[in-house]
């Protein structure tokens, strides 16, 4: 079957398989977006020939959780082990950041020279409970024709060793089996009532604030929906408090609660139905948060800070902090909440930064912090 | 024929036949027979026939020698109501209405007590309501006098009778000053039904803490937690101390233990600390070293 | 051939009566008498006394197509026990019943103090057609005086005590 | 004269009795110890499947993302599986018609190489394509029945439409209309892309020999028929999927892209380049030099040969920027793998060639190398779901299944989180829906096409994407009557505590808690504009499932016997084959 075209044919051969390598080439050397998802943003041409270079490969060598690759790149390595680094990053203990993915980071230069540099990494760390910020200040490094990161290690902390008695009280529910419950004997859900409600028209659309107290003497899991009604009487939307609340309310417990409008605005709403929900739950007083050196700080970058020490001798896995702001009139002005991605250990404080926005911050002048936890169980 | 028409076509035949049957009038129901009660149907001619009884809660189909009575043991029609009988006997049939009433004597109640927990000294803050059943869940409709009684720990009743109309009683009573489980107990001839309402103490009254130094903290405890009637406020209920300093702020949620609640916060000299619980807000004091 | 077209157009009509009269029983509310402490909203009421006349649909088309299943949605408890009982009751003995509700008279008498049920009276006039296998038995005219306790469930107010009064 | 009977016999071609035994020596056993169930694919199908076998005429199927149609897939492979479910029940029905679309690939791939090259080197290939490493990959481990129906719907087609072209057949013409739209009744994007990669080639090749044989086609009849095929091919597909069109018309795939590891670059992430280049090849990645010196030095293999390399470059996924540049948006909704699936079929007539010459030259030595590399590719892409299954750990859902199905579970709608593609094997066993669900082209909920998550059961898993979606779905339950949260991974918990749901039962050991939200009202049938007017429930019912009973009917219309091959390669004999018996 060979012919005169044979040539030809070769040439084409050869023009197919040179074109193909060269397609693998460059789709590896540029990698396209869709590629680089699954290589943590890594291609092959990363250099560290700045300290931003170097931060930035330290960065993506993160979100891929090569942690080796990481650690063998670091300046300071010696001072520690790549578990301490990894622990470092993913916490010594349970918490949302050890099932946390880096979903991306941003790196801002703050000082150089010739020999180091200063490089600060923000970190944005994907949790199940949504986005939480890290930030890190780097020390960077030359080391010949190459940058590297000084990693600052935040050893695990240690607990001392101590007794702490755990006598604290806990409500049990006897519920009755499944069936018909009309005229038997019952145990109502407990009494809750909203205490304060405000609707706030923001960029983002109608946000409900409240508070929400349980005047019972048994503990209330609680939500609250909200139903906005228009001028004309007909409903506009219906929305929950979600996790913009403290669900599990002690007796005698307040709640601040957040229950956001996308999308509506203020001059459509005639009025609005608040439905508090209340169910009797077993329930612990245990643990027992102490929120210390709550302080309000100005615009900009209004924010909350304080920290929240754990008096119990269990490990929080999981700590929500609620803030209620109010101007000096009392009347609430805004609510928000920060999660901290750090276990809280018995007694050691753990910091929290809740931020305010820039044009409410000036009208607040008090606030109320509230702390809701989630525990998987254990002790340290 | 699940149409109308076959409903219509039906109507006509039934009525056709209750015609025919009207002439030789061959059904004779008991006026009315109570709930669970043997009773019988008279029937007229000869031959073989079948009777249906039909209501909303029981169907019964019987075969009967007609111009013999037909018996029903006790038992058989039990569901109180009204009853459509219908005599089927050779193509023909004859139709008639038969009223089964409750038993008179009740047997069950359905007591509906609200709440299961209230704050004491509430007026007509309990309230029950009754259904009254016979043995057969139904509805006892014939008036008949349901008493309330709600009696505390310490002894104290109230009582009240109430005389049911269409198979329903209510009744109101006041909660008592004493925090406690009261038993609230509904009867009807010899059938009593019992709820337990907790009466709890009400918001704490007249909440006072004190301080004293405890090392390079301050050492933090209410007096014991009572509402205005003197009742203990239940251990759990949380009280809220809070410690202001300059500009900063610590916050403590402690739960009550044997009434008391205590905390330890940081010393700081000229601190304002406050204590509250729901909305009731406590003493204030600035501790100075 | 004429006659026969009459009849035809007779039936019809009648037909078309029977339908008319099927999708619709004519409905008197009276004013509420209620036995109680507890205020009736008016849109309670009207809420109970929808549910409770949408309950007779469901009624007749459990009985009619012999499923207890179509209960669900608006009885409960004994009320919905016991007409599930009919249904296999008859059911079994191949025996079919058709409820055909014509006329409500409704009033409602007792509003429990804690909201948890509603009591009304209904005179009621209805049809019922019998069959045994599917052979119709006759259509007998009930008129009756109903006692109904309903009681809420998430949605609506569903029949918890449907009784005919005796006599 | 034992000489030339020697060389005669080593010129035939493979029986086609001995294909199809070798097709079913391999797969029967395999598809009798139902492997496929653990595909990512196959219980989605099955699903699909089942609500045909209980609502032929209805397919709104009510149990995924609180309401879909099932008009949003090709329904053909699956209405086989629910009719042949009547006699085997649903998961043995699949296995058959799987069985059958391996049967029908061999077939195909016979006829189609014959196009190309010798009948021996098609039989050859046709044997080849029994070991496929794609193929095993499809049906093993990714699980796509459509994709593996419609292939060999299509390769059967193809030689049908060289002889239109070619020779004017009208038998032939009608033949290649009835096998095209049943091709695109089992899968649209086969057809859509198989028109360039297949039948493009063979348009091209029926053009090029349009002087060989004597019988001379003049260009302008050339194009007519080849717009009239076009045109009637179109309008039959148009009919008979119209419910799918209509859907997609109004319906636009307009959700923000779901990530899929088949568009990596392949050597950055070499574990993706094992999973999608490695074990879809198998020991055909050792053939691609010839594979690339044959097709273009065989004038007429050249427009194959091209065919090949544009799947084979799509087929790597991100690895090239081909994909994206020729695909654009496509390139982010549609999975590569179909692409290296479609590449293997389009070399396997080369690789026939190859394995001919092989067998000349070394004899038994080749004849053994080709048969141990043949059964190590197909065994690699069997036992690649060992290695790296769909579920990392399987587990019994009928304990969840049960549980919805009492006391009025299955009034509210659930979701689970952590089942991976469980999900499809509970829909099928349970009457509650559920707002998740496995075929994301067919979901419509905003909460869920927003964000660019894939289904809420492995949130996780697309990151912030994924758990803004289960955030978003969570915070409307109210919405969508969603009481039901049956989690089998702790991740999930810190979630649905601070969410306001609480743990009330726990099943399997206390491996799955279900978690409720109180004050959820029972769920509501969602008023979609997208539920289909019943006309097209009787189209949906009728024509797709009819196409190929049409199909099978005009298969049996007698062919003049002419093969397209037998100008170029006369050496095959009447009856050797038995193919044209019985495809014809």
């Amino acid at each position: 079957m060979s012919d005169g075209s044979e040539n030809g044919g070769a040439m084409l051969a050869v023009v197919l398989i040179a074109a193909t390598i060269a397609f693998v080439v460059i789709g590896t050397m540029w990698p396209t977006k869709a590629a680089l998802a699954y290589t943590g943003g890594q291609g092959l041409t990363s250099s560290s020939s700045t300290p931003e270079a170097a931060v930035q490969n330290l960065g993506d060598e993160i979100r891929a959780s090569a942690w080796q690759k990481a650690y063998d790149g670091l300046a300071n390595k010696a001072q520690f082990t790549e578990q301490e680094f990894e622990h470092d990053l993913k916490g010594y203990y349970p918490s949302l950041r050890t099932y946390a993915t880096l979903d991306r980071f941003e790196v801002f230069p703050l000082h150089a020279s010739d020999s180091d540099a200063e490089v600060r990494l923000k970190l944005y760390w994907s949790s199940v409970v949504g986005i939480s910020e890290g930030t890190r200040d780097l020390h960077v490094v030359r080391a010949g024709d190459r940058w590297q990161v000084e990693w600052p290690i935040v050893k695990k902390p240690v607990v001392p060793p101590q007794v702490i008695p755990v006598n604290y009280l806990r409500w049990d529910v006897i519920y009755r089996g499944a069936g018909d419950d009309w005229g038997a004997q019952d145990v109502e859900a407990p009494h809750v009532r909203i205490v304060d409600m405000r609707p706030v028209e923001r960029a983002e659309g109608v946000v409900i604030l409240g508070e929400l107290l349980n005047e019972d003497v048994v503990p209330a899991y609680v939500s609250v929906n909200a139903t906005l009604i228009g001028k004309n009487q007909q409903p506009i939307a219906t929305e929950g408090s979600f996790d913009k609340i403290s669900h599990l309310l002690l007796p005698k417990q307040v709640t601040p609660f957040l229950i956001n409008f996308p999308n509506a605005t203020l001059a459509d709403v005639g009025s609005v139905r608040m439905t508090p929900f209340s169910t009797l739950v077993p329930a612990s007083a245990d643990p027992v948060i102490e929120i210390d050196n709550e302080k309000l700080n100005p615009a900009p970058d209004a924010s909350l800070t304080g920290q929240v020490i754990n008096q119990s001798g269990q490990v929080v896995n999981v700590a929500h902090v609620l803030g209620t702001f109010y101007d000096s009139t009392g009347h609430l002005v805004w609510v928000a909440d920060e999660y901290l991605d750090r276990a809280l250990l018995p007694q050691t404080p753990e910091s929290f930064n809740i931020h305010i926005p820039e044009d409410l911050a000036r009208q607040i002048s008090s606030e109320r912090t509230i702390v809701s936890t989630y525990s998987s169980g254990g002790s340290v | 024929m699940r149409t109308p028409w076959a409903i219509l076509l039906g109507g006509v035949a039934g009525f056709v036949g209750q015609l025919i049957f009207a002439q030789s009038n061959q059904l004779t129901l008991p006026a009315m027979v109570e709930a669970g009660s043997a009773f019988s149907i008279e029937t007229a001619g000869s031959g073989q026939g079948t009777l249906y009884v039909a209501g909303l809660g029981q169907v019964i189909r019987k075969d009967v020698e007609l111009g013999k009575t037909a018996w029903f043991p006790a038992g058989s029609l039990y569901d109180a109501g009204r009853y459509v009988v219908i005599l089927e006997a050779s193509g023909n049939s004859e139709s008639g209405i038969l009223d089964v009433a409750p038993q008179t004597k009740p047997a069950s109640l359905s007591f509906l007590a609200r709440p299961s927990r209230l704050p004491i000294a509430l007026h007509n803050g309990i309230t029950g309501a009754v259904y009254v059943f016979d043995a057969y869940k139904n509805l006892v409709t014939a008036p008949t006098p349901v008493s309330f009684a709600l009696s505390s720990p310490s002894g104290a009743a109230q009582t009240r009778t109430v005389t049911a109309k269409d198979g329903a009683a209510w009744t109101a009573m006041d909660s008592t000053a004493k925090q406690g489980a009261d038993k609230f107990v509904a009867e009807d001839d010899d059938i009593a039904s019992t709820r337990v309402i907790g009466q709890v103490p009400g918001d704490p009254c007249g909440l006072k803490m004190t301080a004293k130094p405890d090392g390079d903290k301050v050492a933090l405890a209410t007096d014991p937690v009572r509402d205005c009637s003197g009742n203990a406020v239940p251990d759990g209920t949380i009280v809220t101390f809070t410690e202001t300093y300059g500009d900063t702020q610590s916050t403590v949620d402690v739960p009550l233990k044997r009434d008391i609640a205590a905390v330890e916060m940081p010393a700081h000299n000229g601190a304002t600390i406050t204590v509250a619980s729901g909305v009731i807000l406590g003493n204030q004091i600035r501790w100075e070293k | 051939m004429i006659r026969f077209k009459a009849i035809l157009m007779i039936g019809a009509l009648a037909g078309a009566t029977a339908g008319v009269a099927l999708a619709q029983a004519t409905v008197k509310v009276e004013p509420a008498s209620v036995n109680g402490p507890r205020p009736l909203a008016e849109q309670t009421a009207q809420a109970v006394i929808r549910d409770y006349l949408e309950s007779w649909q469901s009624l007749s088309a459990a009985f009619d197509q012999d499923r207890a299943d179509l209960l669900d949605a608006d009885f409960v408890g004994d009320a919905r026990d016991k007409l599930a009982q009919a249904i296999r009751d008859q059911s079994q003995m191949a025996v079919s019943t058709r409820y055909q509700d014509r006329a409500h008279d409704v009033q409602i008498v007792f509003y429990s103090p804690e909201g948890l049920s509603i009591e009304l009276s209904d005179t009621v006039d209805y049809d019922v057609q019998l069959m045994d296998h599917d052979k119709p038995l006759g259509t007998q005219h009930v008129h009756a005086r109903y006692l109904v306790v309903l009681t809420p469930s998430e949605l609506q107010w569903r029949v918890r005590i449907l009784q005919a009064q005796a006599g | 004269m034992q000489k030339t009977e020697l060389l005669e016999r080593s010129q035939r071609p493979l029986p086609l009795s001995l294909l199809l035994m070798a097709a079913v020596a391999v797969h029967l056993p395999l598809l009798l110890m139902k492997l496929p169930l653990k595909s990512y694919d196959t219980n989605f199908h099955i699903f699909f499947a089942s609500h045909y076998l209980h609502h032929w005429w209805d397919p709104w199927n009510p149990k995924w993302y609180a309401g879909f149609s099932q008009t949003t897939y090709p329904p053909l492979p699956q209405q086989w599986v629910a009719v042949v479910s009547h006699v085997l029940g649903l998961e043995m029905a699949y296995m058959a018609v799987q069985l059958a679309a391996i049967l029908l690939l061999v077939v195909g791939v016979y006829r189609f190489a014959t196009l190309w090259v010798s009948p021996r080197a098609a039989s050859y290939a046709a044997l080849a394509s029994v070991f496929l490493g794609s193929e095993s990959f499809l049906v093993y481990s990714a699980g796509q029945l459509g994709t593996t129906a419609a292939a060999p719907l299509y390769l059967n087609a193809l030689p049908f439409l060289f002889s239109w072209v070619r020779r004017g057949s009208g038998r032939s013409f009608i033949k290649a209309v009835a096998l095209f739209t049943a091709a695109a009744a089992a899968h649209h994007a086969t057809l859509l892309f198989g028109s360039f990669f297949f039948a493009l080639p063979v348009l091209a090749l029926a053009y090029l020999d349009r002087d060989e044989d004597g019988e001379r086609v003049a260009p302008p009849a050339f194009f007519a028929r080849t717009l009239a095929i076009i045109a009637i091919v179109g309008a039959a597909i148009a009919v008979v999927l119209l419910p799918f069109w209509i859907a997609l018309i109004h319906y636009p795939v307009t959700q923000t892209p779901i990530p899929h590891p088949s568009r990596a670059n392949y050597i950055l992430s070499p574990q993706w380049g094992m999973n999608y280049f490695v074990v879809p090849y198998g020991a055909l990645i050792l053939a691609l030099p010839f594979v690339f010196w044959r097709g273009s030095t065989e004038k007429h293999l050249r427009p194959l040969l091209l065919g090949f390399w544009v799947a084979f470059l799509l087929g790597l996924g991100g690895t090239t920027p081909v994909g994206p540049v020729l695909l654009g948006r496509a390139f982010n909704v549609l999975t590569m793998e179909r692409f290296s699936y479609w590449a293997t079929l389009l070399a396997l007539p080369i690789v026939g060639v190859l394995a001919v010459e092989l067998v000349a030259r070394f004899r038994m030595r080749a004849a053994v190398s080709l048969t141990i590399l043949a059964a190590f590719t197909c065994a690699l892409a069997v036992g690649w779901t060992t290695y790296h299954p769909a579920d990392a750990e399987d587990f019994d859902v009928s304990p969840v299944a049960a549980w919805l199905n009492r006391d009025g579970h299955d009034q509210y709608r659930y979701v689970t989180l952590g089942f991976g593609n469980k999900i499809s094997r509970l829909a099928m066993m349970t009457d509650a829906g559920s707002v998740d669900g496995e075929w994301n082209s067919g979901r419509m909920l905003p909460e869920l096409t927003r964000y660019g998550g894939g289904a809420l059961t492995s949130s996780k898993y697309f990151g912030t994407a994924g758990l803004e979606a289960l955030r978003a779905m969570l915070m409307h339950a109210d919405h969508y009557g969603l009481k039901w949260v049956f989690v089998r991974d702790e991740y999930y918990d810190p979630l649905l505590t601070f969410a306001g749901w609480r743990p009330v039962d726990h099943l399997n050991d206390g491996t799955i808690t279900i978690w409720s939200k109180d004050g959820v009202p029972p769920a509501q049938p969602l008023n979609a504009p997208q539920i289909p007017p019943h006309w097209q429930d009787v189209i949906w019912g009728v024509c797709p499932f009819g196409s190929s009973i049409v199909a099978i009917l005009v298969l049996l219309i007698p062919e003049k016997r002419r093969q397209a091959a037998e100008a170029r390669y006369p050496a095959v004999r009447d009856g050797e084959l038995g193919l044209g018996r019985m495809v014809s």
